[in-house]
């Protein structure tokens, strides 16, 4: 009786193993990538104006209340009307050509469309203003707004970020004061400050991580 | 000159093969292999095949996996993430037992095939007594012993004589 | 209470342009991925519109011929539900299922969107053309309207027929009080208004009038009568309610003694009650001026003239009983609308808001006759059956889309304001008169404005106009002898409004056509009721079909069997068989119009009713009735688990089914607050419905015990221990929470869950393509799709809005600051729900009771709400028949 | 020609015939059905079933449980023979084994169709998430899942273990290279060592020892999806000894049906001789017994524990509207099984074909019976209904059973039937016997 595999059969073989392998793995990797996000994080979104948070916030310094209205009373921070915009740039940069989406809308009163960037599931209730009444810094899910050019994601978002915090708030909490900061450090010891701060908030850990916080 | 796997002998029973190999055992011969078309008691014992580890690996890897699965579900259900489930205590032990010794069974049964298939060489889709010609009635109706040319008493000339001395029914070279 | 923001619709209206964008996208699922998502901010923000959070609007709706003021919350300008207007008097804020669907009715894309000229598209300007082509003096302009309860309307009225001489106004209910005015003529010579004060009445003798479920005011009338009737009230009188009726109603399965007697029959019984030959007298004469004698208006003239006589020899008339004075009268009737029509005088007929050709009685044929009428202009919702023999049709403006006022069961009036822009384009009544009264006839607020001078903001925002109520009369009976009709031999047809879609007018809406109509649990249809004898006599089973014979005309229709119905009555339903396409009613169940008379609208004598042989399964929501043998020890079992650590709340809720008469509010409160899909009627065959909210009913005799049902919020949840992924877990606070996005739906939990109030989304059952519905649906709660099991929350939207709110500012939630959706529509207020680890709040102190029951206790789930018991108060001298 | 060379033949030469060529047309036509089936499901949702509130669970489960079991019977009939040393094992152990493998893939299929959103199976397994959620581990359905992937996998290795020596023989009677490749790969190489062989025997050994336990463990686990409950007439404690006595049942009477089929059809009357269907006619009877006798406890217990519901749902069973599942299954697995008492009945083939076929039927029937009498009335009389199969449910149970024979025919076609290095074996110590 003759061989029925040559000597390097078995390196054929076990090529043909990992390739097979490698195939599963890329179906998964598409399957992952079908049912992604439609901005990546840390991904600057194409906006009808090229607003910059870098210049308004960083170089001007406006307040996140001037436009984001709602962010201490609402559950939606909320973007300002376009008659907001217009304090300012009905007289400044008005004929630039970026501007003029802007100017059209306020002329002809159709509405901009701007890109969500920070997009939730229609199954999870987000709460600005119960985060900021609770001291938690803009910061700490938007990253520093005041150098960012183009607005992008600095958060996952995913449900196991959200519970990072949820589970150990007291690394995330400042003074209702410094809530808007963008530079805030505390200093020493943060998480001493922070237990002091949920005693003081008279936040009720317990329920943090209950599915019925942000699912309803 | 080409180099050798071993030296065989071909034998049309069971019976024979088994005297051959004690008799080849006797003459102080260590490294052999006898080739059947269905396990034959004792061989294995004449053969000197070192008594196989099979059991104790499985033991160890039911063990593991019982282990594992346990500390999974401690650890998920008591310390990652603890859930009223229905007023249930968070380590509710008795719950955690079914997975776990599924598991086991699962886990040991893997090992044991592994270890199985490490012990006895396999996978190996190419070797040398392949070419021994006749081999394949090894599988139906043909018993072979092999004396391995590795072996410190084995030596070119004087084996084949010996191996004729065993009455087979053929002897032969089986090259590497 | 939360303000009730008052402004014009004329921010709303700019706002609706951008309503398309900001949800287009919405809803879209499945594995693919979500969706870019768009914000698509205002240009200028309009005044009092608060960005996302949801606005309160005061208004009134006309629903099941009863008048209710509301509160309708509306999203970013879209209304989303509507609650009862606590100010209000005849809702204080509770409303019934037909308000409680309006909403739906408003998005419902199946209403008329456009006006057409002999079918084909046309304009509003093609229609002032053809108005203003009507000469003024012809006289030949005839008016047909729904009951004229509108001030501002009757005001209209009559400067229409002051600008057109000779013209004619008519009206014609299909459900209306015209017995009952008529009794007035008879007492008192004049045809006044009634209204009852059931918070005075001891002892309730209703003669087939069902003031708890369909008698204009019963929202109101059915609050006092429970809370007359609280066992724990203090300083609380023994009260007794006495029904006679033939067909069982729900104010009739609630009372303390119920006689099923031919309807017919009743009128002689009420002779027998004012000749004191009955041994009820003597307990009603106990009660002097704190007894009441009621008749419904099914009933003749002469039985309520009897019950006028009545009251007033106990001394009830101004105690238990009012008179009032109907400003809005003076109409002509439909009859006479024919006989003109027959005369040819009729040139041009209006029909406001009406659909006469289904409604009118079969022997007036007046769909044939409308086609003699030259120009027939129609206005209505929908294009239905009238629509579609019509000239003209005009799609009509939703209420909640029109400025106009509106009078209550007690004569005061109320306001009605627009909280959307018409959707579709529509016209209210007063528009399309105003088109017709010339170009200085005012629209909207400043129409009301002419019938109210003096309008203030302020009863914009409480809703109504304190003080519009008619003063009580001082009256005194003058009554000659009454005649009283023999007692008639064999078996008597009656039409009755139906429990949900009334008339018919709300045949078209989905959430009402799926609520279980109360007593037969039957939906999307209606059926001929039958008292078992009847069915055993004929061999019958429910869903066989009969045919009915009255006279020349002839209907067949499926039977329900009805405990407690009387044995010579068969009651139909009207509102059925309607034929109006592209919309739910479709196909539904059978028209009894067809047998009705202009002559015998209530009752017919001496029908024929045979078997066809033919059957058809008909959608209950309960197949069994009885609670069969089912008596389990009531005892709690000591836990071997330790206690699960408390969270800062404990939310609980109690049921008392002594003040729940089983109207089936709570159902569909629950359908609008939590996005709750229809199924349609194969679906509800197959036991698939989706109400998270049941009411239970269980005949003894021939009273019905109510029992709603929604998920009980188990301590030791059966359904949470077998569920797989977690989906189903409880949270700090005492929920047995539901999350869709984990559930993979194994179905274990709905089997283990041994009061079955899990739902199952066995298919797709959320429209997510129909983009209105999107509209209407509650941001605050999640869609859910096929797959995934769902079940009552308690609301836990809501308990999340007063958390975040209490939270943000530092304090406890308060006592009835979290009012669940079924509690806050609940007409007896038999639904009380809070924090049960404080001892003093509403629903610990209402779980004191010794009423209070645990259901299934035996099993040891350990629910958060309970029931306290039924305590009826039946006479002791008294048997069950008469 | 030796029995064993016979069996190599027939999977070599697949010389199968007229009748394998039909039976396999039809069986791929059902699994085409099947096929159909699925997609419609994936499409519209498990709505297209009967099932609905109150019964939430019926067909589908009933077919998975009914699957699962006669999975149990060709790894317990090898596993206990082989500990039992029973030799006339060797005739029966191969297509049993294969009958449970297929079995198992079979039933496998309706736990995840059954779900409302099958997509996500998984979520069932323990897995780093971006959810950072894990299974609930006291439902016993997580436990199934555990128990039906460990059992799948065990018994397909020890399906394929057992096969290794006659893969090898198969490769070295090949004639064609592709046969001999096919064989070859699948044989790993084997060369019939002494060593191979002492291995092989250990861990067979070893394999037995555990198949035995992860049966009544695995079918136990089945049981515990309904005793779990508290649902009459499933919150029971002798549901776990009573479904695994039923899985034997059920899975010897398959057992029983195929061997007569492949006996009569290929001729092997030498190999699986009259005793063996004899044996397996008396296992046949004895766990039929215990079933019967599992039936009756329940019965018992429901009085004796004088509990309200149980006993509503015994009556309930014996009067119900689906009293007649409760007849026929009692009829099929407790009264057809007494002919087997008689030997003339155990001899009889016709007799043991259709008894075994009744066997088979009856215990879907009581797994019907179990499911959907517990359910469509339990506490509450305002929530009872009742349950109406659809097209689609027959679908499924008709479209897995074609599944399962296509696997198996295919299964007979190029895989030998039946151990040929133990028939070498065995019939050469007969040889040595004088």
């Amino acid at each position: 009786m003759s061989q029925i595999f040559s000597r390097r059969s078995g390196t054929w073989v076990k090529l043909t193993l990992l390739g097979a392998l490698g195939f599963g793995a890329g179906l998964v990797a598409i399957g992952r990538l079908l049912t992604d996000e439609p901005h990546d994080q840390d991904e600057a979104v194409e906006q009808p104006v090229p607003f910059s948070h870098k210049h308004h916030v960083g170089d001007i310094g406006l307040d996140c209340r001037y436009c984001h209205s709602g962010v201490e009373t609402r559950a939606v921070a909320e973007l300002p009307p376009v008659s907001t915009c217009m304090t300012c740039h009905s007289q400044l940069f008005t004929d630039q050509a970026m501007f003029a989406p802007l100017v059209r809308s306020w002329q002809t009163g159709t509405a901009l469309h701007w890109q969500r960037v920070h997009a939730l599931p229609q199954f999870v209730y987000f709460d600005h203003s119960i985060h900021i009444a609770k001291g938690v810094g803009c910061v700490t899910c938007h990253g520093r707004m005041d150098q960012m050019p183009l607005t992008y994601r600095k958060a996952s978002l995913s449900m196991a970020w959200c519970l990072d915090c949820h589970r150990s708030p007291e690394k995330n909490l400042r003074p209702r004061d410094q809530v808007y900061s963008m530079t805030w450090k505390p200093e020493g010891d943060d998480d001493a400050l922070g237990h002091e701060l949920l005693i003081q908030y008279g936040i009720d850990k317990r329920r943090l991580s209950d599915c019925s916080v942000c699912h309803r | 000159m080409t180099r050798i796997y071993g030296y065989m002998a071909q034998f049309d029973r069971p019976e024979s093969l088994l005297q051959a190999a004690r008799a080849l055992r006797n003459l102080g011969y260590t490294r052999l292999e006898a080739h059947t078309p269905y396990p034959v008691e004792g061989l294995a014992e004449v053969l000197g095949i070192p008594p196989s580890r099979i059991p104790r690996v499985m033991f160890a890897g039911g063990l593991l996996a019982a282990l594992g699965t346990l500390a999974i579900q401690y650890y998920s259900a008591v310390f990652n993430y603890p859930i009223n489930v229905g007023g249930r205590p968070d380590a509710s032990w008795p719950a955690f037992i079914p997975a776990a010794l599924e598991m086991a069974l699962l886990g040991a049964s893997l090992c044991g095939v592994v270890a199985m298939l490490r012990g006895s060489g396999l996978p190996r889709l190419h070797h040398p007594v392949f070419d021994i010609e006749g081999f394949d009635r090894a599988t139906r109706d043909a018993h072979f012993l092999v004396v391995l040319s590795d072996d410190p008493r084995c030596d070119e000339d004087s084996i084949v004589t010996e191996l004729r001395a065993l009455n087979p029914l053929r002897v032969g070279r089986v090259p590497a | 209470m939360r303000e009730l923001a008052g402004d014009t619709s004329a921010d709303r209206r700019e706002f609706l342009k951008l309503l398309g964008a900001s949800f287009a996208l919405a809803g879209a699922s499945g594995c693919s991925g979500p969706p870019a998502q768009e914000i698509v901010p205002w240009i200028r923000r309009p005044p009092g519109v608060a960005g996302s959070d949801p606005q309160f609007y005061a208004s009134t709706l006309r629903c099941g011929g009863d008048v209710l003021g509301v509160r309708v919350e509306t999203h970013e300008g879209r209304p989303t539900k509507i609650e009862g207007n606590p100010l209000h008097p005849a809702s204080l804020g509770a409303t019934n299922p037909m308000a409680q669907a309006a909403v739906l009715d408003l998005w419902d894309p199946g209403r008329s969107q456009g006006i057409l000229r002999k079918g084909a598209a046309a304009s509003w300007d093609d229609f002032l053309a053809e108005v203003n082509g009507i000469p003024a003096d012809a006289g030949g302009l005839h008016v047909l309207s729904g009951r004229v309860d509108s001030p501002t309307l009757a005001a209209q009225r009559q400067r229409l027929l002051g600008r057109y001489p000779g013209s004619h106004w008519y009206e014609y209910e299909s459900i209306d009080n015209t017995n009952s005015l008529e009794g007035a003529r008879l007492a008192f010579g004049a045809p006044l208004g009634v209204r009852y004060r059931m918070d005075r009445a001891d002892v309730i003798v209703s003669l087939e009038a069902d003031f708890l479920g369909s008698m204009p005011g019963h929202v109101r009338y059915a609050r006092d009568f429970a809370a007359s009737r609280q066992p724990e009230a203090a300083g609380r009188v023994e009260r007794r309610l006495y029904v006679l009726e033939a067909t069982p109603s729900l104010t009739g399965v609630k009372a303390d003694h119920r006689w099923a007697m031919a309807s017919s029959d009743i009128g002689r019984f009420a002779q027998r009650l004012a000749n004191n030959e009955t041994p009820l007298i003597r307990e009603l004469q106990a009660k002097r001026g704190r007894s009441l004698i009621l008749v419904g208006p099914t009933q003749p003239p002469f039985v309520h003239a009897l019950a006028h006589v009545l009251n007033e020899r106990l001394g009830n008339a101004g105690q238990t009983v009012e008179y009032f004075e109907w400003p809005e009268g003076g109409s002509e009737s439909l009859q006479t609308l024919v006989t003109n029509i027959e005369a040819g005088q009729v040139k041009t007929l209006l029909i406001l808001d009406g659909n006469p050709v289904y409604t009118a009685p079969a022997d007036l044929r007046f769909g044939e006759r409308l086609g003699k009428v030259p120009v027939t202009i129609h206005l209505g919702l929908y294009r239905d059956e009238t629509a579609r023999v019509s000239t003209w049709h005009l799609p009509a403006a939703h209420a909640l889309e029109t400025w106009s006022d509106v009078r209550g069961y007690d004569g005061s009036a109320s306001i009605v304001q627009p909280v959307i822009a018409p959707l579709y384009g529509g016209h209210s009544a007063h528009e399309v008169i105003a088109a017709l009264l010339g170009p200085d006839e005012p629209n909207g607020l400043d129409l009301l404005e002419r019938t109210w001078p003096n309008l203030s903001d302020q009863a914009l925002r409480r809703g109504f106009i304190e003080g519009s109520a008619p003063a009580a009369r001082e009256v005194r009976v003058n009554l000659s002898s009454i005649a009283v009709p023999e007692k008639a031999e064999g078996l008597e047809l009656l039409f009755r409004p139906d429990a949900t879609v009334w008339d018919g007018r709300h045949a078209t809406n989905a959430w009402l056509q799926e609520l279980p109509k109360p007593i037969t649990q039957l939906t999307w249809g209606n059926a001929v009721i039958v008292s078992p004898d009847l069915a055993a006599q004929h061999k019958l089973r429910n869903g066989d079909h009969v045919h009915i014979m009255s006279g020349s005309n002839q209907i067949e229709a499926p039977i329900w069997i009805v405990p407690g119905q009387a044995r010579s009555s068969v009651t139909v339903t009207l509102g059925y068989g309607r034929s109006v396409e592209g919309t739910q009613a479709m196909g539904q169940g059978f028209n009894a119009n067809r047998l009705r008379m202009s002559t015998e609208r209530w009752v017919t004598r001496s029908v024929r009713l045979t078997p066809t042989g033919n059957h058809s399964e008909l959608a209950s929501t309960q197949q069994h009735h009885v609670m069969e043998d089912v008596r389990t020890p009531q005892k709690l079992h000591r836990s071997f688990y330790a206690e699960h650590p408390k969270g800062e709340y404990r939310w609980g809720m109690a049921i008392d089914l002594n003040s729940c008469i089983g109207c089936n509010a709570c159902t569909i409160a629950c359908q609008a607050e939590n996005n709750i899909p229809v199924v349609g009627a194969d679906q509800v065959l197959h036991g698939r419905e989706m109400h998270w909210l049941r009411v239970d009913q269980y005949w003894e005799g021939t009273r019905v015990r109510h029992q709603p049902v929604a998920c009980q919020h188990c301590d030791h949840a059966p359904c949470e221990l077998v569920c797989p992924v977690g989906a189903t877990v409880h949270d700090s606070e005492g929920l047995n929470l539901q999350v869709y996005n984990r559930c993979i739906g194994t179905r274990f939990c709905s089997n283990n869950c041994p009061y079955k109030v899990r739902r199952f989304n066995f298919l797709q059952y959320s429209d997510l393509k129909t983009e209105s519905l999107e509209a209407q649906r509650n941001p605050e709660v999640t869609v859910r799709n096929r797959g995934v099991m769902e079940k009552c929350t308690y609301c836990i939207q809501r308990i999340e809005k007063a958390h975040i709110t209490a939270d943000r500012e530092g304090r406890r939630i308060q006592d009835g600051e979290v009012v669940t959706a079924c509690q806050e529509v609940c007409p007896t207020r038999a639904i009380v729900f809070g924090d049960t680890s404080d001892p003093d709040s509403t629903v610990s102190r209402a779980k004191k009771s010794e009423r209070n029951y645990a259901l299934l206790e035996d099993l040891n789930t350990r629910p958060q709400t309970t029931y306290l018991k039924e305590v009826p108060n039946p006479n002791p001298l008294m048997k069950d028949d008469v | 020609m030796s029995a064993a060379d016979i069996v190599g033949s027939l999977a070599l030469e697949r010389r199968m015939g007229r009748g394998w060529a039909i039976a396999f047309a039809v069986a791929v036509a059902l699994t085409v059905l099947l096929g159909v089936g699925i997609i419609v499901l994936l499409d519209r949702g498990v709505g297209i079933w009967g099932i609905d509130v109150p019964v939430a669970w019926a067909f589908a489960i009933a077919d998975y449980v009914w699957w699962i079991a006669m999975g149990m019977a060709g790894t317990f009939i090898s596993a206990a023979l082989y500990l039992t040393r029973q030799g006339w094992r060797t005739a029966l152990n191969r297509y049993a084994e294969a009958m449970t493998v297929f079995a198992v893939s079979v039933s496998g299929l309706f736990p995840i169709l059954h779900l409302g959103r099958p997509w996500f199976f998984y979520w069932l397994a323990p897995y780093p998430n971006r959810m950072a959620l894990w299974p609930q581990w006291r439902s016993s359905l997580l436990w199934d899942f555990f128990a039906i992937s460990a059992y799948l996998l065990v018994s397909i290795l020890y399906f394929y273990l057992g096969l290794l020596p006659d893969l090898a023989a198969l490769r070295d009677r090949a004639t064609t290279r592709g046969t001999q490749l096919f064989y070859g790969l699948l044989a790993l190489g084997w060369r019939a060592e002494a060593r191979q062989w002492d291995r092989f025997q250990t861990l067979s050994a070893m394999l037995a020892g555990l198949a035995v336990p992860l049966v009544f463990s695995v079918h136990s686990m089945v049981a515990l999806d309904f005793s779990e409950g508290l649902l009459p007439g499933w919150h029971s404690t002798i549901f776990p000894p009573f479904f695994v006595a039923g899985a034997l049942f059920s899975g010897f009477a398959m057992a029983l049906v195929l061997a007569i089929a492949l006996r009569s059809y290929f001729g092997l009357g030498s190999v699986i001789t009259g005793r063996h269907l004899d044996n397996l006619a008396k296992v046949l009877l004895a766990t039929g017994l215990f079933v019967a006798y599992s039936y009756v406890c329940e019965v018992f217990f429901a009085f004796y524990s004088s509990d309200q519901h149980e006993i509503r749902l015994t009556l309930n069973r014996f009067q119900g509207s689906y009293a007649w599942t409760y007849w026929v299954t009692a009829f099929c697995n407790v009264g057809s099984i007494q002919l087997l008492w008689f030997p003339r009945m155990r001899a009889n083939v016709v007799v043991l074909l259709t008894v075994s076929i009744l066997v088979v039927f009856g215990m879907w029937m009581e797994r019907f019976m179990l499911i959907v009498t517990s359910l469509y009335r339990d506490f509450l009389p305002s929530s009872w209904g009742m349950f109406y199969p659809t097209r689609w449910d027959f679908v499924f149970l008709f479209g897995s059973i074609g599944l399962f024979f296509a696997l198996f025919l295919l299964f007979l076609r190029y895989l030998p039937m039946v151990s040929m290095f133990e028939l070498r074996k065995s019939s050469h110590s007969e040889h040595r016997r004088p």
